[in-house]
């Protein structure tokens, strides 16, 4: 059963991949997302203006076609410099983004913007009077965003978290158009070469579920975790 | 630029030109024509796989170096890329379910009925402008979801690279297809002059090489023994 | 005690919202062992005024001496802000605020709210930190409650753990704004006792409340604010026992 | 008629993405995805209101399969759903004769019911939360008041959730419209599909994708504009709402 | 009035929560007239018994009687439950009860929260419920909010708001549970002064509160609740003017 037809050692090889895509990206991701959200809060009329972009059209155009066109278009972007350096100074640099790294890139930079978002808005659902009260006992603002802001943030960012990382787990499906292959391409093969897609597809349900269910678990323990000293 | 290691890349599965075995091992009239092409040259060779929809990007935005999956040369892609000299001259033909009762496509025949196509190929563009006021186009990305969809009675007929309808329509138990029509290779400004090998427009260098070890193979009779083995005589 | 500055001194501070002017000029002098308590109706501008004292506002015109030392200000597009920001930080530092709704920081045990300025604000080492806040725990009764954290613990253990933490920066002046109205009944007499304490060892504080019996028996004088304006200002005698003004006369009636 | 033809010929010479042509695509591409969407959309959000309530209903056996329904469809990608629902259901012998065939042979039809069932399962749990989150003081009050529990629904607890719901419910219509994108991996031409279908005869993936892109974020405004709209008429009496 | 039957009687009322008992056998009878406020420390069952009078709380032993009608109860699994819940629907319609929180509904104006019981419990035309919610709008001064909605509206004009709704259904009863104290203090003596208009027209009144002003000056009998039971009751002079109590002694003393 396993076997599937032989295609079951490639469709765990593929989970592998789906899985490492997804972690590495939502790190990225967060990462990106962090910085979007101070960006976007800084009364620096720049930094804000470039994350409001930045979220405003990422969020506005649907994933899929953001990853054909950062995907290829990025490349081509780079190409074109790469060009430029070969044909005007005989520099030759060899750019070589791998699919692997391209998809991590791409999804990551989608879901930065998602989680600027987030991390705005826990940013905001801070309770003012905390940060009053660092404030007025002589903290500078740096230390009070250290010390306060940031781990009472985290509480309210982790349901919006963890939602994000589950729309960012099933977007992984999409990176078979950027040619990567994942447990949905390996299916997809599969079932176009045996012509029975039950076979391949439902199993990857499966997985997907299996993995949504983990990683939910493991935010609910984290929560857990950030809410000691919240009550309920 | 002097390459001791070529990436190719190639859209899987297109049986029997590239395909992979249950065990992931990948073959096929390209595959093996290239693996022999590179032992030539002296380069080692990655095959890395590509959507047909974006290959020719992909071969642009340096993801591999050329292109060997059954691309037909034609002057739209010729403004893109490089191509070697013709490797092989592949017909397209017509195929559907014998019960479709037709022995001739054209206008009139074809009129109400659903067309399957591999979106962006040459079939796609011959179709859409000869065929497209008076049938349904549907396009897909791969030959095997038209085969599907053939199977699943959404498609009435398809229009394919002539041994692949053969490899996957004609010489399959599932279901009772036949060819309609002759093969068809005219007019050369759809169907080009077979299939070649592409390389970004620089470089040239690189395509030389592949047409000198072409040749060779052509020569010593390599070609010809990878040749029968698929395609028989 | 004859030459030692005064803790808290301001001077004709002004401040408006919009198109509101909240504060009208208010001065104010608290000397050591003063306890000052601000009266008056909702709106008035007590909350404003107090929070000008420690900048959490910033006054649009004014001056502030803490400890003697002027507070100095400058002008920006964004409006009138303090020149130097390590000064305003400085200076907080010795006017700790009471909160109506206590703002322990939610994430910390009662413990850690009340070393964490001390430790990282004033420098001190974390074992001094917390053998001060220890003893400042017993003071108010809370010290069973050390570990806890504010969700847990009751409106009255909080505001006591909050005035705690006030203490724990050794203050100058106690700045208190409404710190039983967020309380349950039961529970304002602890904190009230706890204030009035502090009141008899001479702690200097400024207190803004709604509790006129607090303001009768504690304060060394009492400010009655109406409309951005000192109406009254003296003992409580004067203040409470013998109003002048009409306003002040039926803002101490009874409510019907 | 013929001038205005010239005139645009000359005007749209020498470039790709506006030919007559691709327009026509760009133009069907865009009813596509207009017609999936919203018809989805609205199915979906009818589903969704008796699922939702029998989804806060306090017994297991009415609320479980529900919530079985949303864990499963918001778990796994729109992809494999639509993939499953094109490909699997011919597999069911003879849906080829039945009526529903030709329901399922379109690919419209299987793109829609993976589309609607998706969104009803999202727009469940929306409304859901939207219920929960009712205040229990103003339900206690409607009970005190003498309202059985079938009339606090209806009058109180959906009325108030459906205004709740409207900003997470706007998240949705968006993401709805991002994700028919990939209806185009069934042979629709929506318009990512008529992006996929001009770029890959022309071999140029910039113009035509950036194109589409910019679509979908006029789409995207105009579905946030018009929210935006209601919750302004709907949401005025409503304490502020962080965002 | 000789033979109206007694508005609200409860008898000997228990009530659990898990391991603790709350009420421990209560009873109450409000005659026609009265007012009856019930006061306590905070935990003394107040709330929960004032619950258990229109069945928002199941008393898990005890009797009630609504206009003379004894409300049965049955035994379930779950434990005691009504047998009829439309007879407690009836009978819930003629208890109006006023929250601590006035829980207005949110997503109605004013006068739509006036009009919605009455047209969909009692089944009156929305003509006529109108028009009886803008007489009662105007006698708790709110005829220029009725078309605001709820938090557009003060405290003080929400709980007004939230009786008049309970006047709507022209209870026999009306149950208050503290109603002023979720409000600042300078508009808790607008709502007083509506509740005792209420009382001197010869409504019947149940209200939980700590207002002992309003208290001795209103009602016509004060139940003091200690630990789920009545510890004193009576006429306001004999309660509060003389408690016997210790503990009430002590409740009723200043509280610091
Ligand atoms: N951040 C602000 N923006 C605009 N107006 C404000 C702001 N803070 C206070 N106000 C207004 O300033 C006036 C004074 O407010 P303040 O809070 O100082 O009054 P208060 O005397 O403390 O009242 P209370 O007893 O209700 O706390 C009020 O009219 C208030 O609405
Ligand atoms: N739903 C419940 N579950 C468990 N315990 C409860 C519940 N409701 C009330 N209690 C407990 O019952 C006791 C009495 O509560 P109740 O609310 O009736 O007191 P109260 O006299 O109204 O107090 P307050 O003046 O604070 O409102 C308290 O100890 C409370 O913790
Ligand atoms: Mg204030
Ligand atoms: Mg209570």
């Amino acid at each position: 059963m396993l076997d599937l037809q032989g295609y079951g050692p490639r469709l765990i090889e593929g989970a592998g991949v789906t899985v490492q895509l997804a972690v590495l990206s939502l790190l990225l991701a967060v990462f990106l997302g962090l910085l979007t959200a101070i960006a976007k809060m800084s009364r620096h009329w720049f930094l804000h203006r470039i994350a409001t972009l930045y979220t405003t059209v990422i969020r506005g155009v649907p994933d899929l076609v953001l990853m054909l066109l950062l995907f290829y278009g990025g490349q081509i972007g780079v190409n074109a410099i790469s060009d430029m350096l070969y044909d005007h100074f005989d520099i030759d640099i060899y750019f070589s983004f791998d699919a692997f790294a391209a998809g991590v890139l791409t999804i990551g930079f989608i879901f930065g913007a998602y989680m600027g978002e987030t991390f705005r808005g826990a940013f905001m659902a801070v309770d003012n009077g905390q940060i009053e009260a660092g404030k007025a006992y002589g903290m500078s603002s740096v230390l009070v965003f250290r010390r306060i802001r940031f781990p009472q943030m985290m509480r309210h960012a982790l349901p919006g978290l963890s939602n994000n990382w589950m729309v960012l787990l099933k977007t992984t499906a999409l990176v078979s158009v950027i040619g990567l292959t994942d447990m949905v391409r390996v299916a997809a093969e599969a079932s176009r070469a045996t012509h029975e897609p039950f076979v391949f597809l439902v199993p990857v349900a499966v997985a997907y579920l299996l993995i949504a269910s983990v990683t939910e678990w493991i935010f609910a323990w984290l929560q857990k975790r950030y809410n000691v000293g919240y009550g309920e | 630029r002097d390459y001791d290691h070529v990436r190719i890349g190639v859209d899987v599965p297109y049986v029997p030109m590239e395909y992979r075995t249950p065990e992931g091992e990948l073959t096929g009239f390209d595959i093996e024509l290239g693996n022999a092409l590179c032992d030539e040259i002296g380069v080692t060779c990655e095959w890395i796989e590509q959507e047909w929809d974006g290959i020719i990007p992909g071969l642009l935005a340096r993801n591999y170096d050329a292109v060997m999956s059954s691309m037909t040369i034609n002057d739209e892609r010729r403004q893109q890329v490089l191509f070697s000299e013709p490797y092989i001259t592949m017909p397209s033909a017509w195929f559907a379910p014998a019960s479709l009762g037709i022995d001739e496509a054209n206008e009139e025949t074809l009129d109400g009925l659903t067309i399957g196509v591999q979106r962006g190929t040459l079939q796609d563009n011959y179709v859409t402008d000869n065929f497209g006021s008076v049938a349904d186009i549907s396009r897909y990305s791969t030959a095997d979801d038209m085969v599907l969809d053939l199977d699943a009675e959404r498609l009435d007929i398809v229009f394919l690279d002539y041994p692949i309808g053969q490899a996957t329509l004609i010489e399959s138990e599932d279901g009772d297809y036949t060819q309609i029509g002759e093969q068809i290779t005219e007019p050369k400004e759809y169907f080009g002059d077979g299939f070649g090998i592409a390389f970004r427009q620089r470089d040239e260098a690189l395509a030389e090489r592949f047409n000198e070890a072409l040749a060779t193979l052509k020569e010593n009779g390599t070609f010809e023994e990878i040749h029968s083995r698929y395609f028989g005589e | 005690m004859a030459d030692t500055p005064t803790p808290l001194e301001v001077r004709n501070i002004k401040k408006r919202f919009g198109d509101t002017e909240v504060l009208k000029g208010l001065s104010l002098q608290a000397q050591k062992g003063d306890v000052i308590t601000l009266i008056g109706a909702s709106g008035s501008g007590k909350s404003t005024f107090l929070r000008c004292m420690n900048l959490l506002e910033q006054p649009d015109d004014g001056e502030l001496f803490v400890h003697g030392e002027r507070i100095a200000f400058k002008y920006t597009k964004h409006g009138r802000e303090p020149q130097d920001w390590k000064q305003v930080v400085r200076m907080r530092a010795k006017l700790s605020m009471v909160f109506q709704s206590f703002n322990l920081w939610a994430h910390m045990t009662l413990l850690e709210n009340i070393i964490e300025a001390p430790v990282h604000v004033l420098g001190k080492s974390k074992r001094e930190a917390t053998e001060h806040a220890m003893s400042l725990l017993e003071r108010v009764g809370l010290t069973h409650r050390a570990k806890a954290y504010p969700a847990q613990m009751s409106g009255g253990q909080q505001q006591r753990g909050a005035i705690a933490r006030a203490l724990a920066m050794d203050p100058e002046v106690m700045l208190f704004d409404e710190p039983t109205s967020a309380l349950d009944p039961e529970l304002v007499g602890d904190v009230l006792k706890v204030m009035r304490d502090l009141a008899n060892e001479g702690r200097t504080m400024i207190v803004v409340t709604h509790e006129m019996s607090f303001a009768r028996d504690v304060s060394s004088k009492v400010v009655y604010l109406h409309q951005g304006l000192v109406e009254e200002a003296g003992t409580p005698e004067e203040v409470l026992g013998n109003p002048q003004s009409p306003r002040l006369k039926q803002f101490l009636a009874p409510k019907y | 008629m013929v001038d205005v033809n010239a005139w645009l010929n000359d005007l749209l010479a020498g470039n790709k993405i506006f030919t007559p042509a691709t327009m026509a695509h760009y133009w069907e591409g865009l009813v596509t995805t207009t017609q999936l969407v919203f018809v989805s959309l609205i199915i979906g959000l009818v589903l969704a209101v008796p699922l939702a309530i029998m989804r806060s209903s306090k017994r297991k056996w009415i609320s479980l399969p529900v919530y079985a329904y949303t864990y499963v469809f918001r778990g796994t990608p729109l992809l494999i759903q639509l993939y499953i629902i094109y490909y699997g259901v011919v597999f069911f012998d003879g849906i080829q004769e039945s009526f529903l065939w030709p329901i399922f042979r379109e690919a419209f039809y299987p793109a829609l019911i993976a589309f609607t069932l998706n969104t009803a399962a999202y727009t469940t749990e929306i409304f859901r939360g939207a219920i929960k989150a009712t205040s229990k003081g103003e339900i206690e009050a409607a009970r005190a008041y003498g309202m059985s529990e079938s009339l606090l629904m209806r009058r109180i607890v959906i009325p108030s959730a459906f205004r709740r719901a409207l900003p997470a419910y706007g998240n949705e219509v968006i993401f709805m419209l991002h994700a028919s994108a990939i209806a185009s991996v069934v042979t629709l031409m929506d318009l990512t599909g008529a992006a996929r279908y001009v770029y890959s005869r022309f071999y140029t993936p910039f113009e035509p994708f950036l194109f589409v892109a910019l679509i979908y974020l006029c789409l995207t405004f105009a579905i946030l504009f018009f929210f935006r709209f209601l919750e302004k008429r709907l949401l005025a009496h409503l304490p502020s709402q962080s965002a």
